[in-house]
This record gives C-alpha cells, structure tokens and sequence, in this order.
C-alpha cells in the first residue's frame, strides 16, 4: 500500500537514547533536513512508550523509537515489516536488578520481582537468573508500572526490583538499594533504535537518509565539550525532567554511537544475531510471538549481511548499516 | 360557540375502568363545577376534554366536530400547581402565547409586533390586578397571584373552552374570593365556557351554573377495579345565571368573607356540640 | 400529532432499543474487515473470530503458567477489590454523610473540607498512597475508597439535610435523643439512597480499580488490559472492555433491585 | 393541668419582626383555634410553642414553668404534611414514640414489653379507624389515613399540649368531616390542650373554645419589615364547650356534611347574583 | 441541648471550617520532618521550602530548553483542553439530554445505549481513541468527552423528564409546537441544571485530562505530574496537584455564580 509520498510521522518517547530526537525537532534539525529532500517530518513526543509503539504498529507513525526487542515482540508480531534503520546505543548500564537489603544476585530466590512485565526488564531478569542458574520460576513476577517504580521501591513489599533510567538512579539513592545485576553485564543486548516502516523506507529512500541526517548531526552537537554541547544536554536533561547533571549521568550508562561508522561497525557484527537469537527465544517463551506460533522461528529476522533468522518467507523485522553508511561515507 | 357532548364515554386504564358511561352536553358559555369524591376521575374527565387522554369507549365532539387528539389553542387549562412557567417574569408568561403563535421558528416577538403584543399582555396582566408586578418571577408570587397569573395567561389565547383543575385549592379564604370575583368577572366578560373541578361545595356552588358529580357506586376495595366512577348528579343552579348579563348589585355573599365576619352563620350549627 | 406525544409500540421499542447496538457491531465489522484486508495481520480491529479465540482461551483454557483460567481468576481478584473497596466507602460514606448531614458542628468542620477533598485528582497522589500503605491490596483499595468516598459522602450528607425538617420536630416531640433520631429516623430513609449513591458511583470506581491495577499488580481486569495493551492485543482488550461493562451493568440493575427488595417503602414514595 | 402564657412576646427573623407584643393565657384543656392570613406568623407562633424557635423577646411559661427550649415529648405535633414517617409501617408509626421512650440505645422494644406496646398500639390505631392497616406504609394510605395516622402517633405520647398546623389543609371536605368528629372525641376523652392553626373558618369555629386571629395592622410592602403581626381577635365560642362534657346528642353540622347536601345553607347567598 | 440543635457561632464557624486544613498541613510538617532527620535527601515529602523553591522554578523562571515558564504554559495547555472538552460535552449533553428526555422515540432509541456507554471505562480503550483520531489535541478532548458527556446526558434527560408534566401540557394549550417547547419551555429551564450538572463532572474531567496528557503530550499539568514522578518529585507534584485542586475549586465557585447571575429565577425556585 505504500507509495512515494511526502509527509512522515515519526514517534519517539521520553528515554535518555531518544532524547536527541525532541532537541533535533525544537531546534530545527529536522526542519534542516526534512527540507534537504523536499519532505516534511512530523516528531512526536510520546510521555507513554508502550503507547508509542502502538500507535506505529496501528500505522498511525511511519518511525518510531523502540529496543530490538520490542520491534519483534509488538510490530514484527503484529505483521508491521519493520527495519531497523538507526541503531543509536545499547543500554550498558542503564538497565538493572536492584535488590533491598541485599548485595548478591543469588539473594533473590523467591522473592517477588517489580517490573514492567514482558519489556526488556523482563528480558534482563531472565539473562540475569541464567547467569546464576536460577529461573523465572525461582522467582514471582509483579507486573508494575515505570513511572511508579521509585514510590514502589519504598514500600515494604517491595525487596527486588528490575528496571531502567532515570529510575535506576534515583532508586539507587535510596538506603539498601544495590545494583546487582545490570545491562553493561550482557553489553550489546539491549539496542535502542529508530526503526521505520519498511514498506514506506523502501518506496521513500530519501525519509531513511533524512533521519540518520538528523541523528548524527544531534549527536554531533550534543556530543561535543563545547557549550553548545553543554547547552544541548541540559535541554534534554530538562525536558526528560530532570537536569544536565542528572541526564549526564543517565548518559554515562548508555553505549551511545557518537559517529555512523561505530554504529555500522556494531550493526555488521555477528553478535547481532546472536543476540536477536536469545531475544527471540525469550519471547518464544513468553508466548509473545503470537499466540499459537509454533516455535521461534515464526517471524523472520534479516541481519545486516542479508542472512535471515528464522522462517524466510515472513521476514518482518530488518537490520541494516545502509543508511548510517552512507552517513559514515558522507553520502547524505 | 362550542357546545361540548360526551356521548358515553368510558375510560379504563389497564384493567381498572375509571369512568363508565358518561353522557353528557355542555352548553356555550355554561360554567360547569365538577365535584365528586378524590379519585373518582374528575382530573381524568378534564384530560379527556383537553385531548391528553383518549377515550376508551365513546366520542366527544365540540359543535359536532370529534375533538382534536392533541391540547391546542382553543382549550385553556389552568391547575392547581405548575400553570405557570417559572423562568418567565410575569410578563414573560402572559406574552408566552402570543409569541408562539405569531413566530413558529424563534417564538419570540420583535419590534412593533412585541409592542402590539406586550399592550394586550399589559392590559390583560392589570385586569387580573397584578399590574406593577409585570417584572416578578412566579416564585415572588403568593399562591393567589400565580393562579391569576395562570389565567391571564390562558386567557389571552381567547380559548373557546377553559379548563380548571381545582385552581384555587391551595388558597387562603380570603384571596379565594377576590378570584372568585375576577373569574365571575372575566365570565361574563369573555365569550367562554368553563368547565371546573373542585373540592369546595361552596365554590361550586358561587360559581358555577350548572353542578356535576362524579361517584363510584360500588366502591368496596374488591370492587374498585371493575366498576368506574358514574355521573351522579347534575343540578342547575337556580335562577339561572346568564353569562354577559349584567352583574346585579347584590355582592355575592363570597365577596364579604374576611376571617373573621365568618361567625355569623358558622357560628350557629356548632352551638348544638 | 406533536412528537414529544408520539409514543413507540412495544415491537417498535425493543427494535429502537437494539438499533444502536447493532449498529455498533457492524460499524465494528466493517471497519475490522477494511483493516484487515490491509494488513492480514493487524491487532488493532480484530475479527470477531479472532475474538472468540481470545475468549475461549482466557476463559476456558487453563493458563500454562499458573494452571489458572485467567478470565475467572482476574474477575475474581477485581471483583475482590471492588467489593471490599465500595462496601469500606459505602460505611465511611454513611457514617461521615449522617454526622455532617445531622450535626452542625460536624458540618461546619468537614463539609468545606470535604467539598476540596473531592476535587483532587487521586491518581496525582497515587506515590504517597503506596509509600504509606504499601504496594499491596491496601492501596488499591484506597484509591478506589478516595476516588469515591468524597461524593458518596457529599451526597448523602445533602440526603439528610433535605429530609423534612418536620419530621424531625416530630421525631423530638416523641422524646427521641440525637442518637435516636440518628438510628430510627434518619439511618433507615437514607440507606435506599446510599444503594443509589453506590450505583452512581460504579462507574467512577471501576475506573480508579483498573487504574490501581495497571500500576501493580499480578491479577485482574484492569491488569490484564494494561498488560497486553503492550501488544496491542484488543482481541483480549475488547472482550475485557465488555466484560467489565456487563458487570457494571448487571451491578447497577442489581443494586437497585435489592435497594427495592429491602426498603419496599422507597419505591412507594416515587409514585 | 398545663396552663400556658406568652407574657409580651415579640419574635423577630433578622430585622424582620414577625410577632409583636403577644400576651395571652391559655387554660388547661382549651381547644385553641389560630387563624390569619398567610405570612403572618402562626407557623412561627406554633414552633415558639413547640421550643423549635426562642422569642426574641418575652417569655412563654407553661404552668409558670419557662417552656424548655426544645420540643419534647411533653408537646405533641401534627403538620400539614411530613408527619408520619414514610419508612415505617402505620404500627411501627405508632409504636415508635414507644420504642425512644423505652429503649434509649437501641430504640427498640423486644419481647413482652413490645407485646405490651405493641397492644396499646393497636388499640389507638383502631380508636382513629386504622384497624385493618397496621402493615400499610403512607404511602399506601390517603391523605386523610395519614393525618389520622399522625394523630396516634403524637397520642401515643400521651402529650399535655398538642399543637396542629393546618393539620386538615389538605383533606376533602367528606374526609374533614369524618376526621372533625374523631378529633371531638379525642379532646374530650384526653387530657389535652390543643392549639391548632387553619385556614378554614368554618374549621375554627366547629372545633374550637376560642378562636384568635393574627393580623399584621401595617401591611403595606414598605412596613412589611419593621412591624410584625398582633393579636388582633380573640373569641371565646358561646356556649362554652367544655372538654370531657357529655357529647350532646344534637350531631355536630359538620358531620352530615356530604358533598350535596351542602346545597341548603350555600345555595341561599349565591343567589344574588 | 440535642446536639442536632446546637449551632456554631460564626466564629467558631471559621475556626471549625479551617481546623482541617491546618491539620493537613501541620501532619504534613511533622512527617516531612521526621523523614528529612532519617534520610536529608528524602523525596517524598519534601520540606515546605523545598516546595516553595520548586515553585518558584516552576512558575518564575523561564524553562532552559523552551523559555517558557513551565507552570503557566501547563496552565494554559490544561485550561485550553479542559474548557474545550467541557464546552463540547455541556453542547452534546444539552442537544442529547433534551432529545431523550422529550422524544418518545430518540428515548426508546438512545437511552439503554447510554446507560450502557456510561459503564464502559474508558481508559481501558485509550489505544483505539489515540489512533481513530491522532495524537494530536483531539484525542485528549475525546476522552475527556466520553469519560463525561454520558453521565451529563442522563442526568439532563432525567430532569427533563421530570418537569411537571402540566407545564407541557400548559405549553401545548398555548399552542407550542414540540419544537416550541423545546425552546421556549424546556430549555430554559434545563439550562441552570446544565451548569450544576457540570460542575458534578469536573473531577471525573481533571481526572481524564490528566490520564490523557500522561500519554502523550509535550506540556499540561498532567503531563508534568507524570513526567516528574519518574523522578520521584514530589516538591513539584505536590503544588501541582494542589494548584489544580484550587482551580477546581474555584471553577466549581464561579459555575455556581453565573447559574444565579444568568438565571436568577432558579435561586428564587429552591426557597
Ligand atoms: N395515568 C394513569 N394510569 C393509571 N391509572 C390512573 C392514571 N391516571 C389516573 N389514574 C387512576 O384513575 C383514577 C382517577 O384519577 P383522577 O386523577 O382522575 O381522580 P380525581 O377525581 O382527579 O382525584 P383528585 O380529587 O384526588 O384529584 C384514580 O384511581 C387513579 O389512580
Ligand atoms: N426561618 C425564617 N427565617 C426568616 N424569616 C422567616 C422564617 N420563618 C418564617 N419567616 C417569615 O416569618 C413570617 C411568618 O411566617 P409563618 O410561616 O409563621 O407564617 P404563617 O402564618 O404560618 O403562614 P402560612 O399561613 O402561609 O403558613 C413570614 O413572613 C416568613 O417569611
Ligand atoms: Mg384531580
Ligand atoms: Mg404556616
């Protein structure tokens, strides 16, 4: 159904990897290169990233912001072909098993465990009691919601809890809360990316090449030790709620690709698939790769190389350096 | 001139007949008083009239001709509560029907046409002694002037036939014979029949021209519901009053009533205890 | 005929009645097939088959996990919460609404304070509530008793202020202390009106249950809902949204019912 | 035997004055009629009675004893209307003075003593024509049942003053009769004074030993606030009634009162007209 | 003396009538403090001067990254949909109200369905609402119109059904057409409860409002009530919530005036 068309939406949401993408559209980044190929972007901020997500996957956006394994589990699943076109950093710290009162992994056998069911904190946990051999069934699952995870943590049920930043940092301001387990344990694992509507990249080459226009010139800006650099992150600090020293530290836990030829050279290794391997098998498990999907295979997976895991013939979600490559050549 | 006949009527609501075999011609210009026993269906008897009920059985025609199914212009009602509008000044009420009838789309009059109108309201409004209170809401009102209210109101539609459900039950003494005097007034004044349920003998009695009672002759619990209330009576008042003859200058005994001159002929049955 | 008097036949009423909810199913039908011829695949208008799937496995297939059928145990745990919830502000609401309604002193204490209470939003407060009572079924229940508790209270206080002033002088001229007027003559014509407050206030309570469940919890309705809302899943969505709205319904219509059963006297008065 | 004196009492709502300078002694057993116009202070008047209101001057002393300044069961009290208690039945109506007297916690009779009660009861519904629907709720009962009703509740009590305000206001004339009658016999048989306000002249005068009347003497809207009403007539009915005297035989007017027989005495003065 | 007898003076009136508050605040003190002495850079209740600071920040100076002062631009943002939605909601309640109350037929036809639509909750079907009508402003006034127009349309259909039957017929003596009545008789009436009736839902609307902007939005109170509470912030969601609580409030206050301002005859009514 897609076809040569001018105006996109893009969606993005509010966490540290994404940021750049509201500074991009307030201080006319994306005007720049929107108007560089005679198209218009809409950005949309979203404060509710599940909501996000849905609205891609109803087609309301033609991008949005999500991890790797969100792009399986809600549009790949939900028959939404999605390419992962910018692949901005991986969590390599901001995700993390906190526990009360305790200080070892090992501790949180049978107790139950606060987090956002079926997200990448889930995914975290479930790496994090194979590393020390355990299960999910070690443990009790209680499904609860990321804006109230610091209230949460004070109450006196709570004793382990998984999520991610600005959460983690506040939490871990409290007395008795320890990092036990975090994303820079299993670096790589958790990407956050744009990804877009691979039907609509494909008919409109030049919405691919706008978006990593944008990206990297944000990441040069907010990047650089400059006090324009400075200024940029404590935008972003403020519009994430907080403020630069506090967005800088959010930063320090995330493994952001400052140039397009990191982010390729991360895209074009073969840890990709085996990451996407573990996530898919999680998800499989989960029962979240449809209902009645006989096994992992079910949707299938292209890696950057054109190699494909899983079932060929239902190839729905997408990796590819193209675009940041022509970013890292200049190409733009 | 607008002779009504009821030619037996009944009435039944569900199972339970409410009035049996009515038969019944009201002249023009008569003044009517309907009596009978609470829930003998008088107020049903003036739904029918007004066209909010149908008959069960039965016809009634006004000059020969069935009446309309619907409440309309040609029928004025007054009730005991709730005849006035009371988002509406005094003025406001009374003009109400004018409007109505003069603009279907706005139902409001303008210019000229409101002058017009609001002379005849203005007119009407003193005839029924409430000039000077033109801008009150009703609820500023005493019981007394809201139902004379009612009536200016109903009255400048010049309706063919009035139509009052105990209009003055709620009254002291006193007022209820100032508006006994303005109703006989406006009777002989207007080209109206009048047709009158009340509760009071007395107030039958000084008004009207002819008495109707209504009556359930069975009216044991078990029988209730199969045997409908029955016109019982029916007495011209005598000598007859003419509508538009003049008033003659004996005052109607009403008139004199004021609390306490009552004694004189109150006082003497009751010496007997 | 005019038709403000034009009345419907009993035939013609039931259709008219049925009418909109037809045409919902329908307009519901259309839009799912548009959709899905589109995109074979789309979650956000399921088919009505797809739907049927969905409740047949909540319901009738025990889940691998828990071994539970997850449709009954998540009824079970809201319906829970929502009993104990209304029935905590059904009393706070009698006990609070006959003071400031019957005293004065108690109303000039807590009515204002009451009338601002009520207009804060209650989810605003909902860290406060968890700090205090944990993240347990006591904060959900509190967030439901303070969502509704206030108007409940507001409106019953109203109730008794409108009672007849003459049946009080009566109720003293027999010689009746406060506490008995309380207990003989305004308690018993206030409990009709405080089953009628409760239904008024169903809606609103379902609304802050699912709200406390979608922030913590392991069951229930509103659990669910949020929980597969991250995958968009509306074939277990709409059935839920129907569900929850079938149980209101009955609710309401039961409540009344029982309201009619138990103070026969209070139907007799609305003649 | 309760004699009551208003010694000079003014009562006055804010700056409106309602009651000027009331002085009166009512003997023990009196039958007490208070009529006026409406608005002029007899509501006001009754509830200064019952304690509900204070005088804002003057003193109101019952057997040289000042009135406590809240109804009690001492003072009994029918209204016009919301004297009975929709949610209890015609019996737990009746039994509930009863009941407060006797159980100050639960307000509840169980057992024999509610036996007991309950027989005393019964006995005055049937004295007042209740037999028969001691499980009817208001609701159920006619105006007229009601006000019956609401009799045997205040009677109950045994009261030494009973106060009605226009306790017959909205009754028909056929049931105002029946319930006139009732209320003879219960002022004889009882220990009772009875204060009862009405409207209805023909009322004071059957039923009462006195009748008075309030009067605002200024009425025009300017003095409406700054003068209140007076005693203005005062009226002891010839031959004196005497409560607890033998029924004379000669049956009161009232009684026969049905809706046409009223012709006689009511046809006579209209004719004028 | 009953205690149902014994009235305040208007002194202790006052003093009674903020005793409540004091205490608040005072609880409020002392559990702020005994937190700050265990942990000094506790969040959840914050000192007063805390506060105080967060207010100031928040409404006097300008926004690094927008140059706005934040809580007038939330202000404003809340204000503009709030009054939008309520201004829709009060037409469709009236235009809806009026028809199911005079109509027979639109009775028949509408009023089971809205009995019925009052019940669905309607955050439970917030996706399909965001996608039906986009992101943008209209999905937020939506919700705040489903959450509250049904409740308002019963309420005005039930009044309308409960003017006194004569007044119609009066109206219909005078020669009304129902289009007549309508105008002329119903609706003026109707209008003074339209205002009451609104001002019943403005808690259920802030309450909407806000679940609404929590999803999407770049500015609003509620946005920022859920944009902060990752944080834990409660310095500024604690004068937030109390500023709407006093916009309510006041909101509330002023509908009531304009009712008697506007239509002063339905003060006269409820003497
Ligand atoms: N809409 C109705 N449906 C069923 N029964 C009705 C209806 N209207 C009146 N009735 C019954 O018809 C009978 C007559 O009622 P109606 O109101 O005509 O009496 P009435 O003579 O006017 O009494 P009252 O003097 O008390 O006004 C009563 O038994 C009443 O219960
Ligand atoms: N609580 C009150 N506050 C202020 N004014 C009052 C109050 N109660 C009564 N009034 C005024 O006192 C006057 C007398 O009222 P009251 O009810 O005693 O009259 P009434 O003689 O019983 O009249 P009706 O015959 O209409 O019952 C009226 O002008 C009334 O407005
Ligand atoms: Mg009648
Ligand atoms: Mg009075």
């Amino acid at each position: 159904f897609a076809e040569a068309k001018t105006d996109f939406k893009v969606a993005w949401s509010i966490y540290v990897g994404w940021m750049p993408w509201g500074y991009a559209a307030d201080t006319g980044i994306v005007q720049k290169w929107a108007d560089k190929y005679g198209i218009t972007i809409e950005v949309t901020q979203f404060n509710d990233y599940v909501e996000s997500m849905n609205q891609y996957t109803a087609g309301a956006y033609d991008a949005v912001s999500l991890t790797n394994m969100d792009a399986l589990s809600i549009p790949s699943a939900g028959g939404v072909d999605t390419t992962a076109v910018i692949i901005g950093d991986y969590s390599n710290g901001n995700d993390a098993v906190i526990l009360k009162d305790r200080t070892e992994l090992a501790a949180i056998k049978g107790q139950p465990v606060n987090l956002v069911e079926f997200s990448v904190s889930h995914y975290l946990l479930a790496r994090a009691l194979d590393s020390v051999g355990m299960t999910e069934r070690d443990v009790n699952v209680v499904n609860t919601s990321d804006p109230d995870m610091v209230g949460a943590f004070q109450t006196p049920e709570v004793t382990a809890m998984v999520t991610w930043n600005p959460m983690v940092s506040e939490i871990l301001t409290l007395p008795g809360a320890t990092s036990v387990f975090d994303s820079s344990m299993i670096p790589g694992e958790i990407i956050d990316m744009m990804a877009a509507n691979t039907e609509v990249l494909a008919d409109n080459p030049d919405f691919g090449k706008a978006l990593v226009g944008i990206w990297y010139d944000t990441m040069a800006v907010m990047t650089a030790d400059t006090p324009e650099g400075a200024a940029a992150r404590a935008a972003m600090g403020a519009a994430s709620g907080t403020d630069q020293a506090g967005f800088e530290a959010q930063l320090a836990a995330t493994k952001l690709f400052a140039t397009p030829a990191d982010a390729v050279a991360f895209t074009a290794a073969p840890e990709l698939g085996a990451t996407m391997d573990k996530v898919r098998t999680f998800l499989f498990d989960k029962g979240l790769l449809g209902s009645g999907a006989p096994s992992a295979d079910v949707i299938g997976i292209e890696l950057p190389d054109g190699s494909i895991l899983g079932d060929a013939n239902n190839v729905k979600l997408r990796f590819t350096a193209s675009y940041m490559q022509m970013a890292a050549d200049g190409a733009l | 001139m607008s002779e009504i006949v009821f030619d037996n009527v009944w009435k039944e609501y569900g199972d339970q007949i409410v009035l049996e075999k009515i038969s019944l011609t009201i002249a023009p210009r008569a003044f009517v008083a309907l009596v009978g026993p609470s829930g003998c269906g008088k107020t049903t008897f003036l739904k029918m009239l007004l066209g909010e009920e149908a008959p069960t059985q039965g016809q009634i025609t006004i000059d020969g001709v069935p009446l309309v199914a619907e409440p309309g212009p040609d029928r004025g009602v007054v009730f005991q509560r709730y005849s006035v509008f009371p988002h509406l000044t005094v003025l406001g009420n009374v003009l109400l029907g004018k409007e109505l009838r003069a603009a279907p789309v706005t139902a409001r009059l303008f210019g000229a046409a409101r002058r017009a109108a609001r002379d005849e309201a203005m007119a009407l409004i003193a005839e029924v002694g409430l000039a000077g209170s033109e801008d009150k809401y009703p609820a500023q009102l005493s019981g007394g002037m809201q139902q004379r209210l009612a009536l200016a109101q109903a009255l400048i539609m010049r309706p063919k036939v009035l139509l009052l459900d105990e209009p003055f039950g709620a009254l002291d003494p006193g007022i209820r014979a100032d508006i006994h005097v303005l109703m006989k007034r406006l009777w002989h004044e207007t080209e109206l029949t009048v047709v009158m349920v009340t509760h009071d003998m007395r107030e039958a009695f000084t008004l009207g021209t002819r008495v109707i009672a209504f009556e359930r002759p069975r009216d044991r619990p078990e029988e209730r519901e199969r045997y409908g209330a029955l016109l019982s009576r029916d007495i011209d008042i005598w000598p007859p009053r003419i509508a538009g003859a003049p008033l003659s200058n004996t005052p109607d005994q009403d008139d004199l009533v004021t609390p306490l001159d009552h004694g004189q002929d109150d006082l003497a049955p009751t010496q007997g205890v | 005929m005019r038709w403000i008097n034009r009345k419907p036949g009993p035939g013609v009423r039931t259709m008219l009645m049925l009418a909109p909810f037809v045409l919902l199913v329908l307009a519901y039908g259309l839009g799912s097939m548009a959709r899905l011829s589109d995109n074979p695949s789309d979650k956000l208008l399921p088919a009505l088959g797809t739907m049927v799937d969905a409740i047949n496995r909540m319901a009738f297939v025990p889940d691998v996990r828990t071994g539970e059928y997850v449709l009954w145990s998540d009824t079970g745990a809201s319906l829970g919460r929502l009993s104990i919830a209304l029935g905590l502000s059904t009393l706070i609401a009698l006990v609070t609404g006959m003071l400031v309604g019957m005293l004065p002193y108690v109303r000039a204490l807590l009515a204002p304070f009451i009338a601002t209470i009520s207009m804060v939003p209650p989810l605003a407060l909902l860290p406060i509530l968890f700090i205090v009572l944990g993240l347990g079924e006591t904060a959900k229940i509190a967030l439901i008793v303070i969502g509704v508790a206030p108007a409940m209270i507001r409106d019953l206080a109203l109730r008794v202020q409108e009672l007849p002033r003459e049946q009080i002088t009566k109720a003293e001229t027999l010689g009746a202390s406060s506490w008995q007027i309380a207990l003989r003559v305004v308690l018993p014509q206030i409990l009709p009106r405080l089953i009628t407050s409760l239904r008024l206030q169903l809606g609103p309570a379902w609304l802050f249950l699912i709200a406390a469940e979608a922030i913590s919890a392991d069951s229930g309705l509103g659990y669910r809902i949020f929980l597969v809302r991250r995958y968009l899943s509306m074939d277990v969505i709409f059935p839920y949204v129907a569900w929850i709205t079938l149980l209101a319904v009955i609710t309401n219509f039961a409540l009344d019912r029982l309201r009619i059963a138990v103070f026969p006297w209070s139907n007799l008065e609305a003649r």
